[in-house]
């Protein structure tokens, strides 16, 4: 209600504003701490120095191709587990968010042991000709390994919440389960499934452990800006966080212009007319 | 340098045996992560030989140590696992007097048991089709495996530039690179998994130790001690036992 | 070419058994909770049943015998729900909310939205094409619903309560538009309105916990009803019991005298029915021609066309607003109910 | 609906199955390998013996504690978000996000620029007799740093999703907004706030870099389950995935029962009744 | 001690200022979107109109002046609101969410439960109280949100169309009830049922287009309807335009001949109202003493009671069903309407 000409009503009690404003300042502050501390003059040529630059491309095309395979992999998850109740499906849920609690380094040791030469895979792989370590698509691999479960997460939330009227009244219209999902189902999931998305981007974009054990470190090839920062700090701690600065400031790009302003009428149907 | 170690040792030796009340209390040692085997070893003998002290320990990469120590970490003792490390901070005037260096480290030829690429000499591994991991020019086995290169006329095509050792040595265990460049004892750590080949070039790139009391630190005379056990016989010992040399 | 349906669900305590002929539209009338909603989610396929088969034109919907266990997904079924609540797709604008029937079944966009534009002008809400639900008013909201229904045109359509929330001009129109629409059409609709049951229901169902509890042509389920519900759909009274020679007796002693046609036995349930105008009040209990006089607490007192209804132990009479007056009646009172059994009929329950 | 006795509706197409299942695969093959790869005669020492044991409590005591802190600090912070529309916005969205960007590195030594004692509030701090660095507390931060987003934005999803039609409606019968928030909101957002919940507390569980740098590694003080894996893996890589094992196993369980079965009449009300 | 409102809405092309008195309930009838429950959005607070002024009982609710800009949050405004769609919170019992409103004022949770077992009784629900909404009919949740709204025990209650989806036993229960609890309270009701207004408002107001086309004491109003909607909602023909000697001339140029009591002068703006009875239908042009003969085209025959409505030309006609099938007319025919001047009332606009 109120969306369009009023405000008449936001329930939020006034303190909450007062713990959300402690919030803010508890992550911002470091940011600042970070701005405080960045050597200007040295700054800018660091930030445009041939290494930084190719791994900057580098992290961008990885991460937008690991969020790709995240939703393509991540929604049917997600929708399996919101919608379809089986059994073991509180166990595969607990699997799924795995990649979360393990270590990344830990992380990308298993998917050496799965994707590398000698692991379980990687023998037939290789026969069949595909080499993944040490190549762009062993990052794109880690990354979409430890971002999956942000995805998975977060649209199953939003999916439950949601629950499953509209889709009812969809089939009862003669929509195929496809046709539901493509034109009910995830138009309305959308907000969740941005913050999926982002959550994802974000998180591939920052992915460093993984990437470091499994897909190795070089220039132009697996060498995403995490690394080159880690890679950084080994001389210099101040120009790696100078260094991050130009990540976050992709972030916040990314993020700012991947949360559009929320529809006028996209809440279900208005109670109050 | 060569007669500090000496000198401390002994007199490490003496207060072991004088029954010295003055050590007690607790320090902190902020050491590189390669050191933790033989520093845990270390820390628990002198604690047996010393009732009343406790030695914590930290163990991290020598960068994040030195960022650790700058932005006012409670160390009392520094170990590091390169002098480039321990230059920036007695840069910053955070040491109590000048670092001494306890071990050495050379680097030597990982390659998984089987060997696969048949690797025997450093020029072996400029082969085409030799898959080798070293480590980034800005870490200390890195900066290593450049000056070995530099001194051979070998120029190698890594497909790795990796950022610690620990990470080369992964990449060897499990079989997906053919050869590795990684240090001594972390051959010898990593026992069967892996087999070293040792090069006489590597004498061109011999890898420093440093260790130093912490200039804020507040238990000076422990600090002392522990440092004294680390440079000294039974220091030299564990170290070497592990496959460090001596400086 | 009919449609077939037998279907028990023990957690609603929902067990009906109906047939539908090709072309016949026929009104679910009954209590609120009677299960008229669950009947429609059945059928349409979002609430499975513990046991039960359906047909249509041919095609098993369902059919859960122990050996069979055949269930059609919802979108396969042929039927398209009109559910209580009118559930327009937020995302999408009303033009699109209707074509999406149209559109699912395979037509091309531009032929669903000429179908759909058709749908919303018919339900006068041409001028709403634009609009989200959001923006809608609950009437408005309704209608637009109704369109997405008729526009999916099923072979089996099911509206629950269509004419919710419709204005008075809104209402009569969309009765034409169904009437119209529903002729040679196989629908079922649930409905509290008695008028929607005469305009557009070639046959009615009575149900009451769960079961039918009457059914049959709309006209004679009117005049003849059997169960206390549709006597009043059909504003009568009605008294239940086991019939003696005298009449009526109920359960708790009370005795209504009336005439039957013999065919009734004694000890068989019987009902008596009469209209509210064959009602008489007096204050006090007359001795009269009237056979029947019965003490009863006045509850109500409410206007009705022009006439003033009184409440009164669960019957009610018509009496005129002067007569009202002169008595002084008032809701607490108690008066008596006087009817001539010439004017109660008596038949089988 | 048909939430009790029927299975009559679920709209999911038959392919989604089979990506997902590619997807759980993806996910789980890694797992397998890890565990195949397990040495379990050496195995059973490792993870009883007192490092690992007293890192596994240090790890659970830390990550549930920063769990709490992201409640209490994400709730807000989502509602905020969620409900609130004001100049800015977006702005304090990316930056709330940030934390998932930065490497985990980087935002240890953001933390240590803050409350290090040569840090922007370290100097107050110490003062004031507090000292944060290389405590446990530096533990409980750095968690809560880098495991807040995920409570902010997996919460912030579902509000949006759930619109605030109830809300309004308990407003109109004289709930004051903290009433309308404790007994409307987050009962209706539970999900949401139950799958945001779970991620930070994995996010926590698995935190290592900014652990690392901001708190250190102490045994019994600082060093969590992750630093101990970190360090193992330095003399034994093989020993380190196994000791991953261990909390692999404690997220599985934490998860498996966080997410109980969702309660019958937990969606809003049925449509079709 | 009254309430007074003066509200517009540009977006909504809403402009409205009405007050209330003390113990007054005040029906609210209009069509679809008209703005009715917008209305009552905008007292309870849940939408901010672009200016305007409410008082509740001495209590300012909003005042959006220039210089003022005050605006009260919802559950400080004493009033509390039944909206269109029930909304019980999905995740409390029947019970609980009828306690909610006594529990939000402070009550504690034995006494909360108390009067919430109460209310439930009293809208006949008592037996569902231990349910969650989704385990609820329609009709069901329709009363446990009625019951919920009385709890609140507002100092303004507001109804939006409280009757909706109740079967036709709970219906008049339920007015009953309002009209008991309503006795002596400040309440606004919306409904599309004119016995509602008749039985439960002091006065009503018609809402047409966001502004307020007529207001009065119900009977007035129903008897001599100004617009075409309430026109309808008395069952009365009405037909709009100019006063002239002889009548009223439309728009259209049509002349509506019919008695005035000279109070209108030639020019202003007047009504031409007849009943549906008075309408004669002929199958060709009479020329009898009936001065108003118009041909129109028949869009439905529908029963009406015992009678038969005949709609064309936006006008209704009511015959027996006898003339009906005489003439035999079915729609599309052309016939003519005729009207004795002497039926036909005319007042101002
Ligand atoms: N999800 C549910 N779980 C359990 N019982 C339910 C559920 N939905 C409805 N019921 C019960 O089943 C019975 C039939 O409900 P149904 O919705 O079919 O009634 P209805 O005839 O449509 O009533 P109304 O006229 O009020 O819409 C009711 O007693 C209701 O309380
Ligand atoms: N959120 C909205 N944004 C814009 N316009 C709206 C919105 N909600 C309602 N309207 C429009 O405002 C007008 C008044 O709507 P309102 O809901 O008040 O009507 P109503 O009188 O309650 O009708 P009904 O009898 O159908 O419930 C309608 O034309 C409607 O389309
Ligand atoms: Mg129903
Ligand atoms: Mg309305």
């Amino acid at each position: 209600m109120n969306r369009r000409s009023g405000t008449g009503y936001t329930g939020i009690p006034p303190w909450i504003y007062a713990i959300a404003a402690a919030g803010a300042v508890f992550v911002l502050l470091p940011l600042v701490a970070m701005v405080a501390k960045v050597n200007w003059p040295q700054f800018i040529p660091l930030i445009t120095s041939e290494s930084s630059l190719t791994a900057l491309g580098l992290s961008l095309r990885t991460s937008a191709t690991s969020t790709a395979a995240c939703v393509v992999l991540g929604v049917p998850l997600a929708l399996v587990l919101a919608r379809s109740p089986f059994p073991g499906q509180r166990l595969l849920r607990a699997f799924v968010l795995l990649p979360l609690v393990l270590p990344p380094v830990v992380g990308g040791i298993a998917l050496l042991y799965t994707f590398g030469r000698q692991g379980l895979l990687g023998r037939s792989l290789e026969m069949a000709g595909i080499q993944i370590a040490f190549s762009t698509t062993a990052v794109v691999l880690a990354q979409t390994f430890v971002a999956l479960p942000f995805l998975v997460v977060s649209l199953e939330g939003a999916l439950r919440t949601a629950g499953n009227k509209y889709e009812a009244v969809a089939a009862t219209l003669g929509a195929r389960p496809s046709t539901v999902l493509r034109r009910v189902t995830i138009p309305l999931v959308l907000p969740g499934l941005a913050s999926g998305a982002v959550l994802s981007f974000a998180r591939s974009l920052g992915e460093f452990g993984a990437t470091l054990t499994f897909a190795g470190s070089l220039q132009g090839v697996t060498r995403t800006l995490p690394l080159e920062i880690y890679l950084q700090r080994e001389t210099d701690a101040d120009a790696a966080v100078a260094l991050s600065l130009l990540l976050v400031a992709v972030a916040v790009a990314v993020v700012g212009l991947s949360y559009r302003r929320p529809r006028v009428d996209a809440a279900p149907e208005g109670a109050f007319r | 340098a060569s007669g500090a170690p000496g000198a401390t040792g002994g007199s490490t030796a003496a207060a072991g045996g004088s029954t010295t009340p003055a050590l007690t209390g607790t320090i902190t040692v902020f050491a590189a992560a390669s050191l933790k085997a033989t520093f845990t070893k270390l820390a628990s003998d002198f604690e047996a030989e010393h009732p009343g002290t406790k030695i914590a320990l930290n163990f991290a990469g020598s960068s994040d140590l030195v960022t650790q120590i700058t932005q006012g970490a409670p160390a009392d003792v520094f170990a590091s696992a390169d002098t480039k490390n321990m230059t920036k901070l007695t840069d910053a005037k955070l040491t109590d007097g000048a670092p001494a260096n306890f071990a050495t480290n050379t680097l030597e030829i990982a390659v998984p048991p089987s060997n696969p690429a048949s690797i025997s000499s450093f020029a072996d591994l400029a082969r085409p089709g030799v898959k080798v991991v070293v480590c980034a020019p800005q870490v200390p086995c890195g900066a290593a495996t450049d000056t070995v290169e530099k001194a051979t006329g070998t120029t190698l095509a890594p497909v790795s530039e990796e950022s610690s050792v620990t990470d080369v040595l992964g990449k060897v265990t499990s079989g997906e690179a053919d050869a590795g460049l990684v240090y001594v004892t972390d051959v010898k750590t990593a026992g069967a998994k892996i087999k070293g080949i040792p090069f006489p070039e590597s004498d061109q790139a011999v890898n420093t130790y440093p260790i130093a009391t912490v200039g804020t630190s507040q238990n000076k005379e422990l600090a002392a001690a522990f440092i004294a056990t680390v440079t000294g016989s039974e220091g030299k010992k564990v170290l070497s036992d592990a496959g460090f040399g001596t400086p | 070419m009919t449609f077939q349906l037998d279907a028990t669900l023990a957690a609603r305590g929902f067990e009906v058994s109906l047939s539908l002929g090709p072309a016949e539209t026929i009104a679910i009338l009954g209590p609120n909770g009677a299960g008229k909603s669950t009947l429609l989610s059945i059928i349409s396929g979002l609430l499975r049943p513990d046991a039960g088969k359906a047909v249509l034109g041919g095609r098993v919907l369902f059919d859960l015998a122990a050996d069979k266990n055949i269930w059609r997904a919802p979108h396969t079924r042929g039927t398209a729900l009109l559910a209580q609540e009118a559930l327009l797709f937020p995302h999408l604008s009303a033009l699109d909310n209707v074509a999406f029937g149209p559109r699912s079944a395979g037509a091309s966009s531009a032929a669903a939205r000429e179908t759909a534009m058709h749908w919303l002008a018919e339900v006068d809400a041409g001028d709403l094409a634009a609009r989200r639900p959001g923006q809608l008013s609950g009437g408005q909201a309704q209608r637009v619903a109704v369109a997405r229904a008729l526009a999916a045109d099923p072979e089996l359509l099911l509206l629950d309560e269509p004419m919710a929330a419709l204005d008075i001009h809104a209402a009569p129109l969309l009765r034409r538009l169904l009437k119209r629409v529903l002729a040679g059409r196989r629908a079922i609709i649930i409905t509290h309105d008695i008028l929607d049951a005469l305009m557009l229901a070639d046959r009615v169902i009575v149900l009451e916990d769960g079961r039918i509890s009457e059914a049959g042509p709309t006209r004679d389920v009117l005049e003849k009803p059997r169960s206390r519900f549709a006597a009043g759909l059909a504003g009568l009274n009605l008294v239940a019991g086991t019939v003696s020679d005298a009449g009526v007796t109920t359960a708790q002693g009370m005795v209504v005298a009336g005439h039957h046609d013999g065919t009734l036995g004694p000890g068989q349930d019987g009902v008596a029915v009469f209209p509210p105008s064959a009602v008489s009040v007096f204050l006090t209990e007359e001795h009269g021609s009237p056979r029947n006089s019965f003490p009863v607490r006045i509850t109500d007192l409410e206007p009705h066309g022009d006439q003033i209804r009184v409440h009164a132990g669960g019957l009610f009479a018509d009496i005129t607003p002067a007569a009202s007056a002169d008595l002084g009646l008032t809701p607490g009172m108690t008066v008596h109910f006087v009817i001539k059994a010439a004017a109660i009929a008596i038949y089988p329950a």
